[in-house]
């Protein structure tokens, strides 16, 4: 090619700024010029992660992190075409279970897990998985781990349903898992290889791999919930060993996946009495957080058929050793709800301010914060 | 066989579901509204206004409210460049979809609506809408709508989403 | 690996699609289903091409097609990482200059054209070029096309300037000609191998290519501008081989680029009389354009320095023969102006409501409609 | 040499230029406003409420009005993770910049600050602040704001902006 360009390169950019910091230097002697240097790590102890989808740009989603006490906006790592965003068990790590195409709209597809380290934000490093996984709004059972920290589980969709196994001590995709009619991943606390994922059929799968992560044995539960009269919501929030489901209408139910077959343990309706002459029921995308005991359940009324995803009007909170609601906190149009790890905060997104909502001092009356956050953030996360 | 196994649990379900369902449909309240326009807006069946609870029994098919919108989630291809069965220029129709079950205002008869993304541009980014009768979670992925249904395509990127009629239920 | 999946492809999928046909079929035989297609190709005679640097999302940029008579929407393209966007010169295709990195926000970069054809909007080809490409707002003259179609230059930034030279007819990067200090092509009507540049000390560069596309020779004018006391805008609005030019504080000025050094032709104010005493000033990003023999420009009152971009509270049309004032429209925070190429219409982007606003009529009391479009449009475009 | 010429055009120029001006300053009016959040919102010098005309001679670093922002078109990174001349947690420096010349309402003097982009990651979309004095096409590069000036570095991905000061003008 006739190029003729003389040397643009930032060889010559850098000797520019040396020419300019020079001619400074000249000019004002006694002027000591500040240094551009990038942020240290983040310290905040109580961090929250609020995944955006971005659906008018969708190519371009972005975690942002936030410090869940002052409020203030701490970083962003770009999550690409409808990514999933987990900790490592640690949580000195951010995973990013995500895609691109070479031409952003066109081209080449190339899924990916991304390696990004929590605290200083860099991107670490990268290993390729199948093109299978499901390109889905952020929910969190479609990126899960197991609880030695171990196997990454991706949820599939072609929409054929599979998961895809990583395995993250050796940097490799190992395998993928036929889960035809089931849908989300649900570790189990007590056998880092073994996994529960809730089917159409209203039954739970229950999967055990073996040491290389492939496919030891899998069972189906018995039947636990009707998805045509009254569907779980994906969303299972964990307390060890149990998972706590609710359904659209209302009705949680704690799941046990410890054994070959997960049973139920118990269930009870959030809504009782009066309430149920207003419809209450439960909306949102993350419909379940526990703090100190307590499960929150984002409600809204005249629920009804295609009601489930709903805002709040208010946010129950529910003991989960009496089984009762113990209090009523204000709606803010939730969607999405999580409790800090150290229980002392409930957060919440406001759907129609697009706002991160921070609920102080849960058992009193509570100090209500927000700051806008995000395009569309339907998922939440807390470290 | 397993791939016959997952067809009839996939697709014979999905039409039978959608068949059973209807003779409740017509007492069910519906919620949505137009969210036109290029600022980021989220994914959800109400404005910022505060509007809610709105019917979706519209004739105007640029709108969220227009009937057959009554499972959709995502951007209204009609606002796209495309109409209520064409994709815009220079997209590709998805090559699976999930379904509906909408009543039309005009004969008051359900009809079976198959949701088709439309593949391989930018998000469009005008129109979102978000109803969600009858929609599931992806355990029922033939009526599931938080996912890019363009997932099948070799171009697998969303741009937005028509709502055909493919059968009366 | 230890895939375990069944085949879960599109395939399946497909079967499934089938599957779901027959069963409509049978249980309504005298029901058509309706076909999904994609629509045909665009006729809208005047079509507008707004550019949408989406500045939030800026890997993911768009030029929206709008019908300039409906105002409906009648398409897209996504233009990448900060692309610019042009018309071939029989207005068939649309190229866009732009770039992609591997992994949305990092990764390998990689800057191509791609020609787009312009009725179908659908996806052609696409030429790699050279990585210098300057990833700036859209402005006119940041892609350009000489006469004859053949060349599209390409303006670079390293920071050091430079112009890429892609032959259109071979679909292949030819060269890249040195443009230090000076910034924007223009194309020169009667000579399809040269072009001219707006350089940084009042100068216009003259470039003359071989028939290769390699530099032949290169002159400077005398100086024409000062860009201290009254820097020009960078957008040249062209007549043939002449290009107007309008300064900071409104002095208009009319160059002929046909021969090896350009010459201006005519200068003259905008702003005379009464008017200079609110200091009327032209401001935005594609401040110029001509229909009709007239000159439209985009003016705001209080101007000073650094108000060069403010949007418009008036615009201004001068009539290119008699140099006079003689219409004044309403503003519509006006910070682009493009005529309709049948010059019944004046089209603009509105950047506080980011409407495009189209003046119809434009000789006699003008009906101004206006719909909202894209992100951050600064940039439009006439089929 | 052509490398050096272009050097002497660019570098001293900026800095000369700059210098120059700066008696001219402190009588001009200056625009702009905060348009935080993460709505689409134009990169220009006032919001959408119709303010226009603030002034550029705040104190408080996470607004468009903070006196360093006279020539700052893009995100604030005191709005990103960053501060006023820290990039981001994540983010690298830009390797080549920009320059303004801003009075400090505190000593009334004049700075020159570098406009040091931050790269390698998504837009942030937070603060996008515009402001033009003396900022000029880009035929005089070192004083222009309409470009990525993460131009130069291996990782290109513009991300928001910092104003360090360089100098005294």
């Amino acid at each position: 090619m006739g190029v003729q360009a003389f040397a643009g390169s930032w060889r010559t950019a850098l000797a520019v700024s040396a020419a300019l910091t020079v001619a400074v230097g000249t000019q004002a002697a006694e002027f000591t010029p500040e240094e551009v240097t990038v942020a240290p790590a983040i310290t905040a102890k109580n961090r929250v992660y609020v995944m955006d989808i971005a659906i008018n740009h969708i190519a371009d989603g972005k975690l942002h992190v936030v410090d869940g006490d002052s409020l203030g906006y701490l970083g962003v790592i770009g999550t690409g075409f409808i990514g999933q965003v987990i900790q490592s068990r640690d949580r000195k790590d951010l995973y990013v279970a995500t895609g691109y195409l070479s031409r952003g709209q066109r081209g080449e597809r190339a899924d990916i897990v991304e390696v990004w380290d929590a605290d200083t934000l860099q991107f670490k490093y990268e290993i390729p998985i199948s093109d299978k996984r499901a390109m889905a709004l952020n929910y969190e059972g479609l990126l899960a781990l197991s609880a030695n920290g171990r196997w990454l589980y991706v949820q599939n969709s072609t929409p054929a349903t599979s998961v895809t196994v990583v395995d993250m001590q050796n940097r490799k995709m190992v395998g993928e898992i036929a889960m035809p009619g089931c849908w989300a991943i649900y570790p189990v606390q007590s056998n880092p290889n073994r996994f529960a994922s809730l089917c159409g059929d209203g039954t739970i799968a229950t999967v055990t791999l073996d040491d290389s992560g492939n496919l030891a044995s899998r069972a189906n539960s018995q039947k636990m919930f009707d998805a045509d009269a009254d569907a779980w919501f994906m969303q299972g929030e964990q307390d060890g060993d149990l998972y706590y489901f609710v359904s659209f209408k209302g009705n949680l139910a704690a799941v046990n996946v410890a054994g070959d077959t997960a049973r139920v343990e118990g269930t009870w309706p959030l809504v009782r009495g009066a309430d149920t002459k207003k419809n209450w029921r439960p909306g949102g995308y993350q419909v379940l957080a526990i703090a100190n005991g307590r499960i929150y359940v984002p409600m809204h009324t005249g629920g009804t058929e295609g009601s489930h995803k709903n805002p709040a009007n208010e946010i129950w909170a529910i003991d989960l050793a009496s089984k009762k609601r113990v209090a009523r906190l204000p709606g803010h149009n939730a969607v999405a709800l999580e409790a800090s790890s150290d229980g002392s905060k409930l957060y919440a997104v406001d759907v129609h301010k697009m706002e991160l909502v921070v609920f102080d001092r849960l058992a009193s009356k509570p100090r209500v914060r927000a700051t806008q956050v995000g395009d569309i953030a339907l998922q939440l996360g807390a470290n | 066989m397993r791939i016959q196994e997952w067809i009839d649990r996939f697709a014979e379900r999905r039409v039978r579901d959608a068949a059973q369902r209807t003779s409740r449909r017509s007492t069910l309240a519906r919620l949505g509204t137009a969210m036109v326009g290029a600022a980021a807006l989220p994914m959800l069946p109400f404005d910022r206004s505060g509007k809610a609870h709105a019917a979706v029994t519209g004739q105007d098919d640029t709108t969220c409210e227009y009937w057959r919108n009554c499972a959709l989630d995502g951007f209204l291809c009609t606002c796209c460049g495309g109409s209520v069965n064409s994709c815009p220029p220079g997209t590709e129709v998805s090559k699976v979809t999930w379904v509906g079950t909408c009543a039309s205002p005009k004969d008051g008869k359900n009809y079976l609506v198959s949701y088709n993304d439309c593949c391989g541009k930018v998000a469009c980014g005008r129109c979102l809408c978000n109803f969600n009768e009858r929609e599931r979670p992806g355990y029922r992925m033939g009526v599931h709508n938080d996912i890019n249904w363009c997932m099948a395509n070799t171009q697998t990127m969303y741009h937005c989403t028509v709502s055909a009629i493919v059968g009366q239920a």
